[in-house]
Order: structure tokens, then C-alpha cells, then sequence
């Protein structure tokens, strides 16, 4: 098994005519994903690698029965794009997109979780479960199946633990970049839950970053709900005060959401903190083992 | 983005907040000006920087006569307050206050929402409110299907004044807040404080906004607004190009590829006793001619003994970096070492067209950054 | 309340929605001087109507040049369309038409929500489409808490026109559309037909528009736009004092408490073979004052040969209408019979109060009915 | 059994120190009720016929338990008084005011419906389960405890009816007038299907009006899926077109919406029609018998 998307999922790319939009549907076509619909309006009835184009989500969800979407739209239409899929019956909404308004994706996030729609971003790099279905942008071949979970507030650090993983031998149930910004769907608690739930999950590994409180929260959130081993790993420790460090949710802002902070909130509830990501597979197996 | 009291009272009054504006002077001439409309009351001097803590280092003071307002606007023009020169002060009336609170509005991380903050105990601080008295802070999460409705302005006003006039009057400057912050794309206002004067008037007497950066290009008006420092210039030029740029004070040249494998491998080369140049993200989509500008940011700076050079392959893709690093070096003489590690989408491509380049190169990061670390320090 | 096409379309102008105004005129010779603009294209004359139909009536004509201008305006005032005579025509240049569809936006009853209605087949009143070509009408329910974001637009224009310069023209329409339904409250827009002329741009060439009359309150420009037969005017009065009046033919002059009371015992009068004079609704809040002037306004009518008084006692207390019988009785000389019936909240109280007044009384409606019915026929 | 409300239902009363708010918060209270407060902003702390008033319902909610609100502020307030209500955790709004704008009470009952929470009227007398609880301004004297439920869109011939009912010994389980606008919140559909599943109530008596077609949709609905006896009265068989027969929502349009129509829909589904209100318990007993 694994969380969120499984060989069922039917994916909808909306923007699938753009750069990324066509490079990527290409991509997770190939690696396996079904791929069965593509959204640009105005562009209904053309195709892209074999994948139907149509003018609205709705199309896609009543003609090929898409249930997931995946967004590639430039970010000034990002809100529009999660509204539209939630209006068509899309039950899980990926977005890649970087650079989204924080106010646009609070408003866009509240419709979507008023119709029980999940999303997935923006500013990240998706979800995969490997060798079932690759909803994002991550290079397939670095992953293996398993059953470790991986939660990732990053993109490419994510994909670097991973191919530590899996030079390691661990395989992944899944893997979710949750994205980097302040404001994302589902976050570290709903997904440690998932992951919990998942009976062929059998640890954890949460890569999380400087900014905000998240991680301590999700401590406080293992210590109380997760059994499961759980290995951390927190970007930005030599990073400075008061600049946002690429990711618009990564900044130390009045001395708060500092590395040491976090650390420290995992260690209190005894969940080990990798200090390289390379630690990381060791880290998880002594848990494993233990 | 920050700025300043003197440009967020200027919002406030587009959006019908009432406020006390006031005079903005550079000098003390005009500063005795000002002061000509207001005796022979007292006046107020505000040093007008992007930074809290203003009140604390003395950079508000009250003065009596002109002799005390072209002393005082002296003593604070030229002030450095946490990094930031004061250039200019606002002159401002003394008001007559008869009850002062705090009332905020940013965004809950957690709660993926607007909040709005509240406490009778105005004029401080709210972090300072936070650590002595936080009982003393209300806190009022915004359903963004609906804003901030009647009830719910009056409920919130409800937690600052008792009289019905008073409440009137606040939860009309929320709703105003809420449209400022939403039609902006605010992502803090702050109005500390916000006092009931001697007729019970509520006027905002103090302003302080920060806007979404991601927001911008929808508000040209705001960033227009924009005062930026040469670093901060400098990390805008990058940002244009499509990078995040942060200068640091080390000699290991960084460009990673994601924000935070790019953190990850600023604290890996600590970890190793190393010291980073910079932060270098060069974002998510792959464009040769970003990688060009990238490597002529680097060279530019003097100090870089070791360019490190780490890309994970997801949207961006390994061959058009590579690509890009080599017409980068046809443009540009690159003297310092370049140590590069490149893995993920297209890594075979990226490798095969750098392999005649006579980069150091590695598939491992740890590997790469002890390489680059020991190169340093040559 | 319904309003006139000229009337519509400056609130289309307004909300930017493109028309196609023309000159209002009320005789030939200014119908002339409009031409006088046009020429020498043709013109079409349209009826200034608050009806439907207005087309196959023969309310709208074109004229090719101002002869037929004075001829056909002449034939077109004094019109009676369904009731309404016609005093004034629009006077538009005729347009270049490539494509002409129907755009609507009304309510949903049973969905509870706005809905937009669009069909290709426009030109043609939409209930003969629906009868004829229901296939032809695409509904859109629209979920308040989102209104029309621009994919919704979008979605909808997609199923008028396929190209995307005149969907998203046609999307502008619609979002303009819905805020000036959501602003002004109105209850029906319609466009028909909403055209594409000869050079690709889309215009509103009719417009028609109804307002919900419980939100005028809130637009004393809306309410101002009201154009009230004499009928009209005597409900609207009637309203103004708390009550829901309609006149009818009959002899039986009827006060009830509740809109389904009042239409239930018009229901059972002609049931029972009697004829109601009104409709008359007090309304659901109790106060002796209107009672009087309900009073005042059955006995203003001649043909009124009995009165039934029919109250249920809910929000509406019987001891306040018996009060304000009394009172009314006081200052009005009645001089046709009255029949009775109170029951219901201080139903006691309230008959207590006109036990000597002289009124047939009854406690049972079906009674009360008969009895007026009885009486009317004297 | 009861539907909607019963003796748990824990009223607070919005508008109550207005003049109807205030009458029919005693007699609410002195039918049974349990008036737990009142709400009216600014007069926090003071108290009508000892219920404590509250400057917000969700001071009612939180300090006295409020569930179930029933609303009496002035036409212009609704919406905000509706969503105030949602808000503060309020399950059921009863809502009298008559003269409430039709886009207000679309988008305070979408609000409510998003939350799960449930609207009857406005423009309505409310609700009563006799001897349990009246939340409404019916006259509670002329109801008695039993098994028939009555649904109406009018207020005073409901009363009428009730009296009809009562007078002939058959007691209501529960009577709603849903109000006689064009949009209201709870209507005949949702209405019959929990008098349906009520196992108290044994018949249902619905009494509709000209206007719309929601009692067209009604016997439909009736056919498909009520088993229960239903008699009906249609009020405005002599009304005349085009004209708002005090409702808002009565009125026959383009000729349609007649009481004609109506009553053909009910007798087409075997659903009996009285022609006078008073015939309605006979029909209703001849049924029960049947």
C-alpha cells in the first residue's frame, strides 16, 4: 500500500501545454503514472504524447475520470486553477508551481478543504510512490519500493536523501514534498497520520526546515499519535537571520524558527536528528533494529 | 517587504483607517517647519526605518519647542537602529490619548489563515506582551470564505473596548485592515497603538506593514514602495534572473539547485569546517542562460577561493546546467577551482557533456563538500 | 420590480458591460433628431415596455431611413403590450450581427443559488427554447462562497463561442454580470441576444433586468428607477404601512394575518361562491395602528359590500387587532357588516376586548366564510 | 421522538431585546423551552424575563451551551446574524424575520450548509414538538403531542390547520413552517425524508403554496421515497397571475406555479389534495386507516 496515490490514481496535468507543464506529464507517463488528461484552455482536442487536451478540469473529470490534479500554471493563476479542480470533483490536487500569493493559496486552500479536497504543495515537488504512480516532479529512477515514508518540506534535498535510502537498501511506501512555502495543504501532522495508518509503512523520515513552528508541532504530534520510528533531518542551521532562504516559509524571523530550536524539540520526544543527510539511512535502521 | 509608518499611514487612509499622518523631514529646517503647524502643542519625532524596536533605541522622543524639535530630530537622524541609518523623521502632533491597545493582523502558519491579534495592553511591544502577559493577547482566526463579517469585526472589537461607539469604530478599521491586507496582499499589519483619543475618536496612531513578496507583481503601487538596502538590491537582481541570492562573508562560492539542498549544503560545509560565500538557489525551472548569470554572480565575488556547484535533478534538469556551465565558461575566465556534483533527471546527459570540462567532480555531496571545504583553505 | 432596457443597460455601462445604448424618445420629431445620428444606416425602434414579448407584439421595428423613423415610431407608441402602453421608444443604430446567443443569470429556487443560463439559439425568447430545443440551454449553478472565479467564466463562455477571444470577452461579461446582480440585487439579467458583430467583439444588445423588491432598501438608486402603474402604486402604499394589499373584483372586503391565510380564504370565498375584493395581508407584527389604516383602506372601496376579518394569532396578538378595531372604528364610519374570526396568541384577551362591538363574530373560519359569503349576496 | 428539535434543544435567542424577540422569548420560555440566552451586541450582562443576555452567540454558545438559535433582528442583519450563528457552533437557525433580501440568505445558507448546519425559513413561525419544545412563535395552545408531522410554507394557516388537527384528537410529532420566500434553508424534500425516518411520526400533512414547483418536486419525491401517509393542502387556487400573494415566493409566473399544477402533481402520485383546510383531518385519518 501507500498514502495519497496509488495505480488507481488518474491524473489530470492543468497546464500541460507550458514548458514544464508538457516536460513533466511526458515524465510521469513514462514512469507509469496514468496519465489520462491534460487541461489548457482553448487548446481542447489536441494532445500531448498521446494524453487528450481540454479546455476545463470539469471535461477531464467527466470524459476520462481524472480524480488527481497535477498544476503547472504560472502563478498568477495557481488559485483559479486548485478552484477549478475542486469545483470538478478532483479529490487530490498537486501543485508544483512556485511563487504563489500566501493570501491566493489561504483562499483557494479553504474551498478546497470545505469540499474534503486534499492538496499537495504549491512550491513542491509532489508525490511518489514508487513504481505505482509519480504525481510530481521527482526523478523517478532515485526511488525503490519499500517501507519507509518520507515527508519533505524540500525538493532536490528530498531526492538526495532518498538516493541515500535507497543506496542503503530502504525502500519508500511514499514520498511527499510538502512544499516550502508558509501557507501549504497538507503538512506534517496529516501526513505523519497517514503514514501511521499505512500498514505497509513501517518508519518515517521528516525532512524539515528553518521557519515557523511546524516541527515542533509535529513533535509534539509524534510523542502523542505516532508509533512508528520517525528519523529528522532540519535544513538551515548556518543559514542567517531575517533573509528567506529560497523558500518563502524558510526564514528565522525575531530569533524564532531557528535549527537548534527544532532539533531540540525532536530530541525532547527522542526522535533522532541527522546532522547530515547521509546519516540519515544509519539513523533509521539502528531505530528499526532497536 | 517592509515600509515604512509614513507609507503604511498612506494606505491607511486610502482604505479609510483613521490616522494622524504627520510630516516627513530630512533635516532639522524642515523639521522646525513641521513643528509650525503643531505649536505650541508638543510634537512627536519618529525615525522612519524598516525595523521594529524603533520606540527602545530612542528613536521616538517628544519635544516641546522648536529649540527641543530641531535637537531632537538631530540626535535621531543619523541613528543606526539594528544595522538600519535613520534619513528622515515624522513630526507628528502629541495626541491626546485616553486608552491605548494593539490590534494586528498577519497570517497563522498552522492554521493556514489570516489572525488577528488584540490586546488592551497597547504601546508595547506584542512579542514583549507575548512573554510577560500572554493572557493578556487575543487571538481571532479568519475564515477566508467569508472575511471578516459584521459580527465577527464587532466580536473581535469587543476584546479592545466596552463602549458600543468605540466598538463601532474598531471593527470598522478591521474590516478596513482585512480589505487592506486581502487587495494588497499584506502579509502583517500592525497598528500598536491604537487609542481612543480625549473626544473617543479611535485613530491608528502608529503603522507597520510587510508585504508577500510573492504578491508583487500584482501591486505595482506597492512595490513602488520598496526602500532597499545594496544588499537587498543586490538579492533583487538575482531574484529577477530567477535565483535566490544571499550574500555571506566566507570563501566557498555556493550554486545549488533548490532552497533546501542549498541550506543543507551551507550547513554541511559548517559541518566541515568550511565557510560558504553565499547562498545560491537557482529555483526550480532550467534555463541555460540562468546558469550563465549564476557563475558570473559567483566570479564576481572576490573573496571565493572555491566555486561549489551541487544539482539534484527534478524540474531542473542536469544536461541544461551542464550546457549552461559551459557556455558560461566561454563567456566569462573563471580562475578558482570548480568543484561539481551532478545527479538526477538527464544525470548521464549533464555528465557526458561536462566530462572534457576539467571540473572536479563527484556523485556525492558529503564527498564534494570536504572537496571544496579542503580546496578553501589552500 | 422590473426596470426598462434603457434603464438596464446603464447599469450595463456601468459594470462594463458593453451595449449598445441608443437615444429614448417620446415623440416622431424627436425620434427624427435621434436618426438624424444614425443615418444612413437603418434604425431599429424598440418599445419601452416593463413586459416580456415585446418582439412578437410587434414592438420592435427596423427603419431604413426617417421617413419610416417617424412612421414606425408612431406606430409603436400607444402600443398596448399585455397591458402596458408603450411611451417611449429606444432609437439604436441596427448592428452588423455574426452570432447571436442568449446569456441569463437568475435564481435558483430549489438548487438555492444563482444560476446562469446560456444557449446558442439566442434572438428567440429562452421559454420557447426550452420548449422547442431544451438541449440548447446549458445551466451553471453558481456556489455563493466562490461566485464566478475566471475558470467558471471561462467554462460558461466556452459553451457560447469556441474561439478564445470572444470567451473571454464573453467571461468578462459574466463576471460583470454577477457583481452587478450581487451589488444591486438583482433577481433576473438577461441578455438576448448577447451578439458577436462583424469585427469579433461582444455587445449586449438587449438588456433586461428584475430586482429583488425585499433589497431595495438597499438601493435608493434602484428603488428611484421604478416605474409604478396606478395599481403598483396602491400596493406600494399599502406596503409602506406593514401590509401586502391586492385589488380584486369582488364585493367581499378581506383583512387576514399571513400570506397562505389570506390566500386560503380567497381560496374558500370562491369555493363557497362569493367574490373577494382584495387580498389583504397585515402582516406578522402586531400594532393597533395598522389595523386602523387596514380599515381605512377596505372601506375606501365601493364595491365592498361586507368586511371578513380573519386572524390567527402567531407574531400578529389578537388583543392588539381588537384594539385596533376598536380604535379604528372610533375614527372611520363603517357602514357594511363585518364578520369575525380571532384566534390564536391572547385570542381570549382579544375577543374579550370586542364583545360589544357589534361584529358577527365566529371562531371558525370555514363559518366566517360562509357567513361573509352570505352577506355579500344581500 | 421529535424531528429537529426536542427537549435538549438549547435556545438562544438573536435580537432578543427587540420587541418581538422579546415577547417571543418569554413565550418560548413559558411554553417549555429552554431559553438559555439571549444575544443583542452591547447589552452584555443585562436580562430579559431572567434569561441572560450576550453581546455574541458565541458567548451564548461557550458560557451556556446554546445549540440552536432562533433569529429576530431587523431584514438587513439576517446574513450576519446567520453566519454569526455558524460561526460560533450553533446547529440549527430558525430564522422569523420576514423581508430578508434573496442573495443574503443564498449566501448565509451556503455558509451554514459548508458547516453542516441547518436554516429553517427566514419569513417563517419556526418550529414546535408540542410539549417539547417550541422554537418559534406559533401559539403553543393549540398543538398537541402525537404522531402526524406538518410541514407549511405559511405560518398563520398552519395554525389553521394545526387547530383543524387537533380539535379532531391528532396530535403532531413535530410542525415546521419553512417561511415563504423564494430561497429558504430546509424544505420539503429534506422535511419528509426525516419525518420518514422518525419513528414516532406516523403521517405528515404538507401545505404549499403557489410559486416555484417545489411541491411538483415534492410528490416526486414522495413516489420515490416516503411510505408514510401525506395529505396536502396547496394554498392561492384563486390568485391571480403575476402578482406576490404577500410571500415573496407566491407568485405565478409566465402561468407557471399554480395551485393547479400542484394539486394535479400530488393526485398523479396517489398524494390526496383537500380543497378546504378543514377536510385535511379526514382525509389524514381515512389514509391511516386504509
Amino acid at each position: 500500500m501507500s498514502i495519497l496515490i496509488n495505480k488507481d490514481t488518474r491524473v489530470v496535468v492543468q497546464g500541460i501545454t507550458g514548458r514544464d507543464g508538457s516536460f513533466h506529464a511526458k515524465k510521469m507517463k513514462a514512469y507509469g503514472t496514468r496519465v489520462v488528461a491534460g487541461v489548457s484552455p482553448g487548446k481542447g482536442g489536441e494532445s500531448i504524447d498521446e494524453i487528450p487536451v481540454y479546455n476545463s478540469v470539469w471535461e477531464a473529470v467527466h470524459t476520462k475520470g481524472a480524480n488527481t490534479s497535477i498544476i503547472f500554471v504560472p502563478a498568477a493563476f495557481v488559485k483559479d486553477a486548485i478552484m477549478e479542480a475542486v469545483e470538478a470533483g478532483i479529490k487530490l490536487i498537486v501543485c508544483i508551481t512556485e511563487g504563489v500569493p500566501t493570501l491566493d493559496i489561504i483562499e483557494a486552500r479553504r474551498y478546497a478543504t470545505l469540499h474534503g479536497v486534499q492538496i499537495i504543495g504549491p512550491n513542491c515537488p509532489g508525490i511518489i510512490s514508487p513504481e505505482k504512480s509519480l504525481v510530481g516532479i521527482m526523478p523517478g529512477n532515485i526511488f525503490i519500493p519499500g517501507h519507509t515514508g518520507v515527508i519533505s518540506r524540500s525538493g532536490t534535498l528530498t531526492y538526495e536523501v532518498v538516493q541515500n535510502l535507497t543506496k542503503a537498501g530502504i525502500g519508500q511506501s511514499t514520498a511527499i514534498g510538502v512544499g516550502g512555502d508558509p501557507v501549504i495543504g497538507l503538512f506534517y501532522k496529516e501526513l505523519l497520520q497517514m503514514f501511521q495508518d499505512d500498514p505497509e509503512t513501517d518508519s518515517i523520515v521528516l525532512i524539515g526546515e528553518i521557519g515557523g513552528d511546524a516541527e515542533q508541532i509535529a513533535a509534539e504530534y509524534i510523542k502523542n499519535h505516532i508509533t512508528k520510528p520517525v528519523t529528522v533531518f532540519i535544513a538551515g542551521a548556518a543559514a542567517p537571520a531575517e533573509k528567506r532562504m529560497g523558500h518563502a516559509g524558510a526564514i528565522i524571523s525575531s530569533g524564532s524558527g531557528t535549527a537548534q530550536e527544532k532539533w531540540k524539540a525532536f530530541e525532547q520526544v527522542d526522535v533522532p536528528v541527522a546532522k547530515n543527510p547521509s546519516e540519515i539511512p544509519s539513523l533509521l535502521l539502528s531505530q528499526l533494529k532497536g | 517587504m517592509k515600509i515604512h509608518e509614513f507609507q503604511a499611514k498612506e494606505l491607511f487612509e486610502q482604505y479609510a483607517i483613521p490616522t494622524v499622518r504627520g510630516k516627513i523631514c530630512k533635516d532639522q529646517d524642515s523639521a522646525a517647519i513641521a513643528y509650525s503647524e503643531i505649536k505650541p502643542k508638543a510634537a512627536v519625532i519618529k525615525a522612519q526605518v524598516l525595523t521594529g524596536g524603533r520606540g527602545k533605541a530612542g528613536g521616538v522622543k517628544i519635544a516641546n519647542n522648536e529649540d527641543e524639535v530641531r535637537q531632537k530630530t538631530k540626535e535621531i537622524l543619523g541613528m543606526n537602529i539594528k544595522g538600519n541609518i535613520v534619513n528622515k523623521v515624522m513630526i507628528v502632533p502629541a495626541y491626546p490619548i485616553k486608552r491605548e491597545c494593539y490590534l494586528g493582523m498577519t497570517i497563522d502558519r498552522n492554521k493556514r489563515c489570516v489572525v488577528v491579534i488584540t490586546s488592551k495592553a497597547g504601546g508595547v511591544e506584542i512579542e514583549e506582551i507575548a512573554a510577560f502577559a500572554p493572557q493578556k493577547i487575543n487571538r481571532y482566526l479568519i475564515d477566508a470564505s467569508i472575511g471578516i463579517p459584521d459580527f465577527k469585526a464587532r466580536n473581535i472589537a469587543l476584546s479592545l473596548f466596552d463602549e458600543m461607539d468605540q466598538v463601532k469604530q474598531t471593527a470598522r478599521v478591521i474590516q478596513n485592515m482585512y480589505r487592506l491586507m486581502l487587495e494588497k496582499d499584506a502579509s502583517l499589519i500592525e497598528i500598536n497603538p491604537l487609542i481612543e483619543d480625549d473626544k473617543g475618536i479611535i485613530i491608528a496612531l502608529d503603522g507597520k506593514m510587510t508585504f508577500d513578496d510573492n504578491a508583487l507583481f500584482k501591486h505595482p503601487d506597492i512595490a513602488h514602495l520598496a526602500e532597499l538596502s545594496d544588499e537587498e538590491i543586490k538579492e533583487n537582481e538575482a531574484k529577477t534572473k530567477g535565483f535566490s541570492y544571499i550574500q555571506l562573508t566566507g570563501s566557498i562560492g555556493c550554486m545549488v539547485n533548490g532552497a533546501g539542498l542549498a541550506m543543507a549544503t551551507l550547513d554541511l560545509i559548517k559541518l566541515y569546517g568550511g565557510d560558504p560565500a553565499n547562498f545560491l538557489d537557482i529555483g526550480g525551472s532550467s534555463n541555460p542562460q540562468k546558469v550563465i548569470e549564476a557563475m558570473q554572480l559567483l566570479t564576481s565575488d572576490p573573496k571565493v577561493k572555491v566555486i561549489l556547484i551541487n544539482i539534484f535533478g527534478g524540474i531542473t534538469r542536469c544536461d541544461d546546467v551542464a550546457n549552461g556551465l559551459l557556455a558560461a565558461f566561454k563567456q566569462i575566465k573563471i580562475s578558482v577551482p570548480i568543484v561539481i556534483r551532478l545527479t538526477g533527471t538527464n544525470e548521464d546527459e549533464g555528465n557526458k557533456i561536462i566530462a572534457d570540462s576539467g571540473f572536479i567532480r563527484s556523485e556525492d555531496m558529503t564527498q564534494a563538500i570536504q572537496k571544496a571545504v579542503e580546496l578553501s583553505k589552500i
